[in-house]
């Protein structure tokens, strides 16, 4: 009884702290980006007062029943990973409701909530948000495949579908997935690039060309909570990261440091680069990453 | 009498009483139809268990027929899709012409799946299978459209199948001189070589052709679209999966004795997982919903395949199990698209907009399909997935597992433009008058559709009638428990072991649902999609905004190349040489006596010289 | 050059016998025709003689003659040579022939002549209105339209400082600047 | 406790406090003033720092910046664009022109007064006004939010059939969705 009372506290103690995170990590991206351009740049938690303005606007509109619940489908999803994702390594309040497999679960659940947002962004009736939503689509499709190649590939070198296993592998042999399946880990943050949607990745809101297409037409609260999910998205997938290649973390300061190292690849990628195209960058993840996942596969066959 | 011939006669007296019913005052010749599906699925569901046999001679040929677990599960699908089917077509069918052919031929359907099911022997199982051809051929011409190029594609590919299957049996009646399923099984590992590869390919064919495979699929999408809707969801649903049933009797029974079947089996999940791949491909390509199903369809049957092409434990029970639940959804989705023709006329993404507030169950019913379709968590087309991943994994088919992936990911385009394109959009003037479909119409699909929740929930159901079909198809029994050895469910068997997730799921929902209601609650109000951010222009009434033409383009951009060949060229290319063939023919046979008479010469001094030569 | 333009004014006078010219220096060379030549001259133009450039159609106002002038100019890529046909119209009876056919883009421009200043294109397809949105004044580029008299009629104005000092001087003592010396002529 | 007016007061002061802080500017870039917005937004005079940041569509957007002249046509479409704007909302007039007609004070097509159509919070006045005059433009309209008198919405609001009659007096042909809060 008290583990289970243990497990909801610290899984609420998590969403918080992933949404301070991810808030905090974007207003950092903001700021690295401001400086790269020679600017000062908003204060790092420019993001708490972004949220808190949208979180107090009085009013707020909706196109329909499915609009309205879009934001609250994002919510799940993005809530439910950092569940699952294990935060810190044998730690009772931390451990969350990982269970067996819950890799190919997670693969599933990641989809569920851009594809409801999807949803609620189709009930809008504005065309940027239905093409925001088919250009987000079709790049899901095209980062997808390295990504899963690159979970393929740990799974079939250590025969499981569990992360608590991949991290107690990487603690019994001592290295880091990333150095002992690195191809894999090319391959899976190739990926990571898409996911992040910076750019060159950024078709789906691109502001200039699809006035920030499915988000659109949310504003205030819809807004607010976008854009929470988002921070704690974000950070999900970056603990994701962490937990999969560079062996988990057993105290917060270590997860901070290594989740921020990750998150730097794609920002720090996306600071210098500008926009690609759809069909282009689904063939850049048809290119390249889709490579070193094959190498990962046929390394983790010879291995 | 016995249960099963009673079932048989009622189909049997019901087909043809239905169809000169056609002449009767509306609701009582619906009554009719009703009953005839009705009372002998009820009768089989009630008064029938598995080991019931019923034998007859006839024409010196030994009939059996028999209820095993295995085509027990498989009548669980035809039943659960043919009722409500059949309450659907009594509504979404009123008033069109030829009623009492439809009703007919819809009820031969169920008929001959249901004697496939039974037969235990090669003789009625043929002949059920032709009538389930010939009836379906019927209503796929039923509207009488474009009979010469979808009909005659379906009737030549179904002709091949039937054809390969007939000479199947003939061998085996050759070999064995006995015409029973079990006596093929029981000799086939005695047999040669050749005949042991050559049996198998060709029931696969037959088989194949019915199941969509993909060098054989191409006439399931003119066919699916072509069938009036409320028959459709019979036959993708239901039909399709008769080449299932069939393919795994193959695969288990036969197979499993044959020593290299390892390599054969390896081809049929390749060839699954390839259609799966294409089907999905073209069905992005879609602008007709029907055709978007239907290509749907042959992606979704390419799952099937796999898991039952790899044949391990838990990949069979996969493949079943999404058999199952492919029944459902697909048999919601095609009722669907038949409400929205029949409320709409048209069934064109490009058309129609903006319907989610005018039939707002119709969409309910579209959403929890497509959910499971994608097969995303809390639905039953998870379940399915997660065990075809897990048993692709434990089975090392790595590249399998990402050529799947691909295509279920893919699935998710196709699946929202099948929400967007009826549902979701504009709301436009033109589309005003349409209201939501009559109760009998909406009460199948919800029925169907929350099915799919029920058993993504609680799969237990399911796989109880799974487990016991695949210990009768011979797989090891393990005290009734084989889905152990998928990690998703847990200790106690009939839930998932997610169900504390999917609680967590709904009380997050429904957190944030409140949160979103509640939070100034009062400033917030519904607009209509005119009033959306255009740059401040005001959309004119007659000013279409809708985003519906070209509507996956850049995906399409991307994987040009993969979607340049189509199998069909490969058809016509052959279709055209056969008929230069033919051509050919036809310059031998003149029509004229005398050239006629000149062949029979010269036949006979052939005859003549090579008697002298070899014979002589 | 020169023997391009007589080649040109040769040409032309044998098929318009009443089109007028006027040589300018340079590249340039004006027609004066009758209205009814219009769509034949340029045709003629395009088709026979290579000016397969529209550039522009202008239009200016003579009040005092009680005309509108309409300029086409086309251009010759391969002679290099701008040539002006002018005609003028009655300003009451403001009728033209549309040209449309014969280049697409003229279209525009008579969209905006038709606008500015209510000259009738005859077969113009172009229903909606182009630039005045809502627009139920007179053409407003005619030069008999008072476009200040109907904007002071038509919009509020903010009532300007009335004592009209010269705030310059403030600012330099704010500010400690001086005048530049080109500027000081623009103070009152 | 809610209800409590001191606890109001405390939420009122910290709502206020971020939205002085976090203002997402709609710039309606009609005429030359467009031109003044990249330079005040990126490199060199950094608005991002103090919180001023684009936004991409109305609904998403705090602050309409009207950068120059508005005809009786683009003035419909601000119109639309205002009201599709959500609560708290303020506008920025941009240029002498917004103010009284500027170099375009003769023209039979362009508006002269803003505030007459509109409820603006604060002028930014020039011809144009170089990028330090925008910031202090923002500058001014953060320290209105921060002491609560940037009201401009409310104003529009009780007095909306003025305003309406004013639009319509220029906008003849008014076929436009009516008011709808």
């Amino acid at each position: 009884m008290d583990s289970i009372w243990y497990k909801i506290l610290g899984a609420i103690v998590t969403v918080v702290m992933a949404f301070i995170v991810g808030l905090t990590y974007m207003g950092l991206s903001r700021k690295i980006t401001a400086r790269v351009q020679n600017r000062k740049g908003p204060p790092f938690y420019q993001n708490f007062i972004d949220a808190l303005k949208l979180a107090s606007k009085t009013s707020a509109i909706h196109h329909g029943f499915l609009h309205h619940v879009g934001p609250a489908f994002m919510m799940i999803t993005s809530i439910m990973s950092v569940m699952i994702v294990p935060i810190l390594t044998g730690d009772q309040w931390f451990s969350n409701l990982n269970f067996k497999g819950d890799l190919i679960f997670l693969l599933y659940i990641m989809v569920f909530g851009p594809l409801g947002m999807a949803l609620g962004a189709g009930q809008t009736g504005n065309p940027n948000s239905a093409i925001g939503v088919t250009r987000g689509l079709s790049q899901m499709v095209g980062f997808e495949i390295p990504w899963v190649m690159a979970l393929v590939a740990l799974m079939m070198q250590y025969h499981t579908t569990s992360i608590v296993d991949l991290i107690n592998v990487q603690h019994q042999s001592g290295t880091w997935l990333m150095f002992s399946s690195p191809f894999a880990f090319i391959a899976a943050v190739l990926a990571m690039l898409g996911m992040f949607r910076y750019s060159p990745f950024d078709i789906v809101g691109a502001p200039t060309e699809l006035a920030s297409g499915p988000v659109s037409e949310n504003g205030g609260k819809y807004l607010f909570t976008l854009m929470s999910s988002n921070s704690i998205f974000a950070f999900a997938k970056l603990t994701l990261y962490v937990d999969l290649f560079l062996g988990g973390a057993s105290n917060i300061p270590v997860l901070l440091l290594k989740t921020f190292a990750i998150y730097l690849i794609p920002m720090l990628y996306g600071i210098v680069s500008p926009r690609y195209r759809t069909e282009q960058a689904i063939r850049y993840f048809w290119g390249w990453p889709l490579f070193f996942g094959i190498l990962a596969i046929l390394h983790a066959t010879v291995f | 009498m016995n249960t099963i011939v009673l079932i048989f006669v009622i189909f049997l007296g019901g087909a043809i009483l239905t169809y000169f019913a056609g002449m009767l005052k509306g609701i009582l010749k619906e009554i009719l139809f009703l009953a005839t599906v009705f009372v002998p699925l009820g009768l089989f569901y009630t008064q029938i268990s598995t080991g019931d046999t019923f034998n007859i001679e006839l024409a010196g040929f030994a009939l059996k027929w028999a209820i095993t677990p295995f085509s027990y599960l498989f009548a669980l699908i035809v039943i659960s899709v043919a009722t409500m089917a059949a309450v659907f077509a009594v509504s979404a069918m009123r008033g069109t012409k030829n009623l009492g052919f439809f009703y007919a031929n819809f009820i031969l359907t169920i008929m001959a799946m249901m004697g496939i099911l039974f037969s235990r022997d090669l003789v009625s199982f043929f002949i059920f299978w032709e009538i389930m051809t010939w009836s379906s051929y019927l209503m796929v011409v039923y509207r009488g459209e474009d009979v010469q190029k979808v009909g005659i594609k379906y009737f030549i590919f179904s002709a091949i199948g039937a054809y390969a299957m007939l000479m199947a049996i003939v061998i085996v009646y050759n070999l064995t001189g006995s015409m029973m399923i079990d006596t093929l099984v029981r000799a086939y590992p005695a047999f040669d070589f050749n005949m042991q590869i050559l049996i198998p390919v060709l029931l696969l064919i037959g088989f194949g052709v019915k199941s969509a495979l993909m060098p054989l699929h191409v006439w399931a999408p003119g066919a699916y679209s072509h069938a009036p809707m409320a028959y459709t969801s019979v036959f993708s649903g239901a039909l399709s999966k008769m080449g299932i049933y069939g393919m795994v009797i193959v695969l288990v029974s036969l197979i499993s004795y044959f020593p290299q079947g390892h390599w054969f089996r390896e081809v049929i999940a390749w060839m699954g997982g390839i259609t799966a791949v294409m089907g999905t491909l073209w069905a992005i390509k879609q602008d007709d919903a029907k055709k978007l199903l239907a290509y749907s369809s042959v992606a979704q049957l390419g799952y099937i395949i796999v898991g039952v092409g790899i044949g391990t434990p838990l990949a069979m029970m996969s493949g079943l199990f999404l058999a199952f639940m492919h029944a459902l959804f697909k048999g919601t989705l095609f009722m669907v698209v038949g409400t929205i023709e029949k409320q709409t006329g048209t069934t064109n993404f490009t058309e129609v907009t903006g319907l989610i507030r005018k039939m707002p169950w119709t969409f309910l019913a579209a959403l929890l399909s497509i959910i499971a379709l994608a097969g995303i968590p809390p639905l039953g087309g998870f379940i399915g997935k997660w065990m075809l991943y897990e048993s692709l994994m434990s089975s090392e088919h790595y590249f399998l597992v990402i050529v799947i992936f691909f295509s279920s990911t893919a699935a998710f385009l196709y699946c929202y433009k099948f929400l967007f394109g009826f549902f979701l959009g504009q709301e436009e003037k033109e589309w005003d008058y349409v209201k939501e479909a009559p109760a009998l119409m909406v009460i199948p699909m919800l029925v169907l559709s929350f099915a799919t929740f029920v058993f993504g929930v609680f799969p237990g159901l399911i796989l109880n009638p799974i487990n016991e079909a695949m210990q009768t198809l011979g797989y090891a029994n393990t005290q009734g428990h084989l889905w152990e050895m998928s990690v998703i469910f847990n200790d106690w068997g009939n839930q998932v072991a997610m169900q504390p997730i999917i609680y967590a799921i709904i009380a997050i929902f429904l957190f944030f649902l409140i949160f979103l209601t509640l939070k100034s609650y009062k400033n917030t109000r519904y607009v209509t999609t005119k009033d959306i951010s255009s740059s401040g222009e005001v959309p004119k009434e007659h000013e279409n905004l809708t985003f519906s033409i070209n509507f996956m383009q850049p995906f399409f951009r991307a994987v040009e190349p993969l979607m340049k060949r189509q199998i069909d060229k490969y058809y016509n290319g052959f279709a055209n040489g056969m008929e230069a063939l033919f051509d050919f023919t036809r310059r031998i046979y003149t029509g004229n006596g005398q050239t006629y008479a000149m062949y029979v010469v010269i036949f006979v001094i052939i005859l003549l010289l090579l008697k002298n030569s070899f014979f002589g | 050059m020169q023997e391009i333009k007589e080649n040109l004014i040769q040409h032309i006078k044998t098929q318009f016998k009443e089109a007028t010219e006027k040589v300018y220096d340079g590249n340039r060379l004006d027609f004066t025709v009758d209205k009814q030549c219009i769509p034949s001259i340029l045709t003629y133009l395009k088709d026979r003689l290579g000016y397969i450039h529209l550039s522009h159609i202008a239009c200016v106002d003579w009040l005092e003659e009680g005309k509108f002038e309409i300029i086409f100019i086309v251009w010759s890529p391969e002679e290099k040579m701008k040539v002006f046909i002018r005609t003028k119209i009655d300003r009451d009876n403001a009728v033209m022939p549309n040209i449309d056919m014969i280049w697409r883009q003229a279209n525009t421009y008579e969209r905006e002549m038709r606008e500015m200043f209510g000259i009738e294109f005859i077969g113009l397809e172009a229903p909606d209105e182009f630039l005045l949105e809502d627009w139920e004044g007179p053409p407003p580029m005619r030069r008999d339209f008072d476009t200040e008299a109907y904007a002071q009629e038509t919009f509020w104005h903010r009532p300007g400082r009335e004592d009209a000092l010269d705030v310059r001087e403030e600012i330099i003592k704010r500010s400690r600047e001086e005048i530049p010396d080109f500027a000081k002529k623009y103070s009152r | 406790m809610i209800n409590d007016k001191n606890s109001q007061k405390i939420v009122d002061i910290i709502q206020n406090w971020s939205r002085k802080h976090s203002i997402w500017v709609l710039a309606y870039g009609t005429g030359c003033g467009a031109i003044e917005i990249p330079p005040t937004m990126t490199s060199r005079y950094d608005a991002e720092r103090l919180g001023v940041r684009g936004a991409a569509t109305p609904r998403q957007a705090d602050v309409l910046l009207i950068t120059g002249y508005l005809t009786t046509k683009t003035l419909k479409r601000v119109i639309r664009v205002y009201e599709q704007m959500q609560d708290p909302k303020y506008v920025i007039g941009f240029g002498s022109c917004t103010i009284n007609g500027g170099m375009y004070y003769d023209s039979y097509n362009t508006i002269k007064l803003l505030d007459r159509y509109l409820p603006v919070d604060v002028y930014i006045n020039g011809c144009m006004p170089r990028p330090e005059a925008v910031l202090a433009g923002f500058g001014k309209l953060q320290k209105l939010i921060a002491e609560g008198k940037a009201t401009g919405a409310t104003k529009y609001k009780e007095n909306i059939e003025w305003y309406k009659e004013n639009q319509k007096k220029v906008i003849t042909n008014w076929v436009m969705p009516d008011y709808n809060w």
